[in-house]
């Protein structure tokens, strides 16, 4: 690998990152904040495509700065109080020793990880495992091997915390569903024609990056952030049953788990040993339980945004004009 | 018979699928899960006590390219501790919704057990931040079912966990880039082989780990947002998180810094551990004694504890690489089974306080102390139960906890680190004090007027006192335990 | 050659509406005018930059890809442009 | 300076960064984007790690994998603590407590 040279593309992302950084961290206005954290996150994907991890920067613009995004700017719109902020010179002084500290950890750390060399490991690393042995695991794409054969064990574990999540989330509402939530009721012609054309595209663009997940980038997680975007487009131009709220809601975020589960179980009561795919039939064993783990994606993270939104009782006043201090 | 590893994880996994899925059947699927994955640990633990440390290869591949789970002693022990308190815990959690909050509880709680168990059978640095993950995010949601004035305690929690587990992903991150591998076992042979002194990269690696699980672990002072979650959740929840979640990040540490940092641990770092247990041990203590409720008195008293099982650090540090049989691997295997098994014998007497402060919450409506009055002869149970783990925690003989105290005496005492001495001696008569405290309000005076009590479904009182007389009881019998704990130990030179 | 002097001109075009839009968000004193200059140049400035991309593609497939890029671009900013406008007009009046 | 010694050495800055933030302030909402700004640092080290330690193939897809994990686990977590955000800030305008 040759080290690249830093370009002057470089020098302008890295000073861009910074700066929405700090303006998403310190400027007053919680609407700026959130808007300036999306474009953060916008950043962080083109960071990503140059750092040569094209999966990453798919993921982060579609869920990091798409359904964070959504999910912030959600929260914002309809309440932008800001609870007082304790000011006084003890406050003042915790912030300069804090600024002071922070500068002197960033530095240190970045002097380490700056002096970290080529890898040198003793032993035969992990990456050069992966590549010697890709023709095993039934894909071609060696980040979606890692993902679902390799090291799919991890997998398995991050799609229970995404459903610990969702349930975490409806565990806020009232009766644990979202029939407390009131779903969109007017419903502009322009924002229906729009659903209507835009779902199937997403619906397509998500197949596509499911079945493209194999040989390339893309996978289960790209393609479910795109489907959720869908699903909650939907729910806006006149569809609320996109999203379900209560007897269907429940099996759709548990399928992509089930699925994983059965496949380990199935793997280990025959024999084989937990969650061993035998070559013959690991590609076909992959793409499948992706497409069910998209749909759990996908309703997960619609059901996080449908979630969080406030159940109609007990109605909450007019929002308070926004106040900057 | 080393399939029952991957099961002790995807079996209570599957359970929480269960449970999601059938909301009116929550309790039946928690009794049935947990009584199966109470018999896989029984018999995981037995195994390795016979047969010495389990070892099994996810998916085929083998470490590094794939995910090895192990579990040594320290790993079944820890699984055991969670199943009989998780039995505990779910048969406690059927008796009210108030003990339980709502539906949910019966996924949340049997992902909670599921990530638990993944945390102690993980043989690999980033699967172990993905079970952490699992444990934090499905604790906070179960504190979040206290309800409304639970939700400032959950947020803050949620923070915390999140924010370690980012600095234990940054540590896992500099460990890969050195090793090469994730693989616990085989990161600490590269590290150790590779380097003959400590890298700045092999210091800030360890430095950040040990501050995020040290700040997941509640040690002061990161222990702020400990008491007010504990004490805001459902008791049920509160018993869990004490006796069981807490553990989870103080093992990954434990593994952390006799495993893959062997050589990069120095004393000096070993002792400042040991000191920030000292001044949580007393710290904890005089807050808990301050409290005027009961649930946050078992809280911080969770502060205080946390901070003799730091003492680990210290007693076991200078014994590693040490051969058997000389004085300081002797030392340090005292150390080992003496905080560990400290460690054990907390998780039964704290599930068992934090479940008779739920039982006497309950049926007086209040936890303030000022409204227990009578309940020692009106619910014996409970106060008995509150008692003896009391004990337990005190070290008073013959208890659990009094084995461990001993052995963590001895070990100050061979290894020459006297010091620990009267942190022992204080911790237990500020923990015999707010115990004392607390039965002491419970005495009725007089011709005093008690309210009626709230029933209280007795299992809920067994449930909790079983704990309790298990606390007391292992003391007796404790040689196997301890044995137990040294099955694979890093230190002391093998059993 | 030739190719390469097309696609700079449409490059540079198309920035220019890019920094015309926003000097307008940032200039134009109400709501629907704001919305009004963002959309139009936008929308124009998206797709010369398009334009210029497609003549430097490698396939027609990749072109045939910028250019469903642009039609959803302007799908979408017409629709949040006509959403926001109705919005305000409820409310009475730009933020 | 190479790309992937400039993108560190930002990570390491984000990092450290976010959790300063986090600890230091009040405002709920900004906490949440702390943690992932946070996140996006450390995440942003595991990448250029990743570049680093790449083979002729191209960078490590190990570390790209578990940057995927990390992604999806931080929008997890951001999900449920909006949702406790906007319960807790509900609670305060409509109640008045505090």
């Amino acid at each position: 690998m040759s080290a690249a040279p830093v370009t002057i593309l470089d020098a302008l992302l890295v000073g861009g990152l910074l700066a929405a950084a700090g303006l998403t961290l310190f400027v007053p206005r919680r609407s700026t904040a959130v808007v300036m954290f999306l474009v953060f996150g916008v950043l962080l994907a083109i960071a990503w495509t140059r750092l040569g991890a094209p999966d990453v920067a798919l993921a982060e613009a579609a869920i990091g700065a798409g359904v964070t995004s959504a999910l912030l700017i959600d929260a914002v719109y309809e309440r932008s109080r800001r609870p007082e902020r304790a000011t006084g010179h003890h406050r003042q002084v915790l912030a300069v020793v804090g600024a002071v500290l922070a500068a002197v950890l960033a530095v240190g750390l970045a002097l380490v990880l700056v002096d970290i060399g080529p890898f040198t490991s003793p032993g035969p690393g992990a990456a050069d495992l992966v590549a010697d042995r890709l023709d095993e695991s039934g894909v071609s794409h060696p980040v979606t091997a890692v993902l679902l054969n390799f090291r799919s064990y991890d997998t398995l574990l991050e799609i229970a915390v995404l459903l610990v999540a969702v349930l975490a989330a409806l565990a806020l509402q009232p009766d644990a569903t979202l029939r407390g939530v009131p779903a969109p009721t007017r419903t502009p012609d322009l924002l229906g024609l729009l659903v209507r054309v835009l779902a199937p595209v997403l619906v397509v663009v998500a197949g596509w990056l499911l079945v493209a997940g194999s040989v390339a980038p893309g996978g289960a997680f790209q393609a479910g952030a795109v489907l959720a975007g869908g699903l909650l487009l939907m729910r806006l131009g006149g569809w609320p049953g996109a999203v379900p709220a209560s007897d269907l809601l429940r099996p759709t975020l548990a399928v992509g788990l089930t699925g994983f589960l059965t496949l380990a179980y199935l793997t280990a009561a025959l024999g084989a040993g937990w969650l061993d795919l035998g070559a013959a039939w690991a590609g076909e064993a992959i793409l499948a339980l992706e497409a069910l783990l998209t749909v759990s994606i996908a309703m997960t993270l619609a059901a996080l945004f449908v979630a969080n939104q406030d159940p109609p009782t007990p109605p909450v006043g007019v929002s308070s004009p926004e106040r900057t201090r | 018979m080393n399939d029952t590893l991957g099961a002790l994880v995807l079996l209570p996994l599957g359970g929480a699928v269960l449970a999601a899925l059938l909301p009116r059947h929550g309790p039946w699927v928690g009794i049935v899960t947990a009584a199966a994955t109470l018999a896989l640990a029984l018999t995981t633990a037995a195994a390795v006590y016979r047969s010495g440390p389990r070892h099994l290869e996810l998916a085929g591949w083998g470490a590094p390219l794939g995910i090895d789970l192990r579990a040594d002693g320290l790993s079944a022990a820890m699984l055991a501790l969670t199943a009989v308190v998780g039995v505990a815990t779910t048969v406690y959690a059927t008796g009210s919704d108030a003990a339980s909050g709502r539906p949910l509880f019966w996924p949340l709680w049997l992902a909670l057990w599921s990530g638990l168990n993944a945390v102690y059978v993980s043989g690999d640095l980033f699967n172990t931040y993905v079970a952490l993950e699992l444990v934090g995010l499905s604790a906070v949601a179960l504190v979040a079912l206290g309800g409304r004035d639970a939700y400032p305690p959950a947020l803050r929690y949620l923070f915390v966990a999140v924010l370690g587990s980012l600095a234990y992903l940054l540590g896992v991150a500099l460990v890969y880039a050195e090793a090469g591998t994730l693989d616990i076992v085989e990161a600490g042979e590269r590290l150790d082989g590779a380097t003959t002194a400590v890298t700045a990269l092999t210091a800030t690696a360890l430095a950040v780990m040990a501050l995020g699980l040290a700040l997941k672990t509640a040690l002061f002072p990161l222990h702020a947002w400990l008491p007010q979650a504990h004490a805001a959740a459902p008791s049920a929840v509160s018993a869990i998180l004490s006796a069981l979640v807490v553990k989870a990040s103080l093992f990954v540490l434990v593994r952390v810094w006799f495993v893959v940092f062997g050589g990069a641990a120095t004393p000096g770092a070993a002792q400042l551990l040991g000191i920030l247990g000292t001044v949580a041990v007393v710290w904890g203590a005089v807050l808990a004694l301050r409290q005027p409720r009961l649930k946050p008195i078992v809280a911080y008293s969770t502060v205080a504890q946390v901070g003799y099982l730091f003492l680990l650090f210290p007693l076991a540090t200078p014994g590693l690489g040490e051969a058997a049989g000389t004085t300081a691997a002797q030392a340090a295997y005292a150390g080992w089974t003496g905080a560990l098994g400290l460690a054990l014998a907390h998780g039964l007497a704290k599930a068992a306080m934090f479940m008779a402060a739920g039982t006497l919450a309950l049926a007086h409506g209040s936890d303030r102390l000022t409204d227990l009055r009578g309940a020692a002869t009106r619910m014996p149970m409970s106060t008995l139960t509150f008692g003896l783990a009391g004990a337990s925690l005190a070290g008073l003989p013959p208890t659990f906890g009094f084995v461990g105290k001993w052995q963590l005496l001895q070990a100050s005492l061979i290894s020459g680190q006297w010091w620990w001495l009267p942190v022992l001696l204080v911790g237990g008569l500020l923990t015999a004090a707010y115990t004392v405290r607390v039965l002491g309000a419970t005495v009725n005076p007089p011709d005093a007027e008690l309210a009626p009590l709230a029933p209280v479904p007795r299992r809920m009182e067994w449930a909790a006192l079983s704990m309790a007389a298990l606390a007391v009881m292992l003391g007796v019998s404790s040689s196997g335990l301890l044995g137990l704990l040294g099955v694979g130990a890093p230190v002391g030179g093998g059993p | 050659m030739i190719l390469t002097v097309v696609t700079v001109i449409l490059a540079v075009a198309g920035c220019f509406f890019f920094a015309a839009g926003t000097v307008g968000l940032l200039r134009f004193p109400d709501l629907h005018s704001r919305l009004h200059a963002v959309t139009k140049a936008d929308n124009l400035g998206l797709g010369l930059v398009l334009a210029a991309l497609a003549l430097q593609a490698d396939s027609p497939a990749t072109a045939l890809k910028l250019g469903l890029i642009w039609a959803l671009a302007l799908l979408a900013s017409a629709t949040s442009s006509h959403l926001l406008a109705s919005g305000a007009g409820d409310q009475g009046g730009g933020r | 300076m190479t790309r992937e010694e400039l993108f560190l050495a930002v990570g390491a800055g984000l990092a450290v960064l976010g959790a300063a933030r986090l600890l230091l302030t009040r405002d709920l909402l900004t906490r949440v984007l702390a943690l992932n700004v946070a996140s996006g640092g450390v995440l942003m080290i595991l990448v250029a790690l990743a570049l680093r330690g790449g083979g002729p193939d191209g960078p490590d897809p190990v570390l790209h994998a578990l940057v995927l994990t990390g992604i999806v686990i931080t929008v997890s977590v951001t999900g449920f603590a909006i949702g406790l955000v906007r319960r807790i800030e509900g609670d305060l305008t409509e109640g008045g407590r505090r």
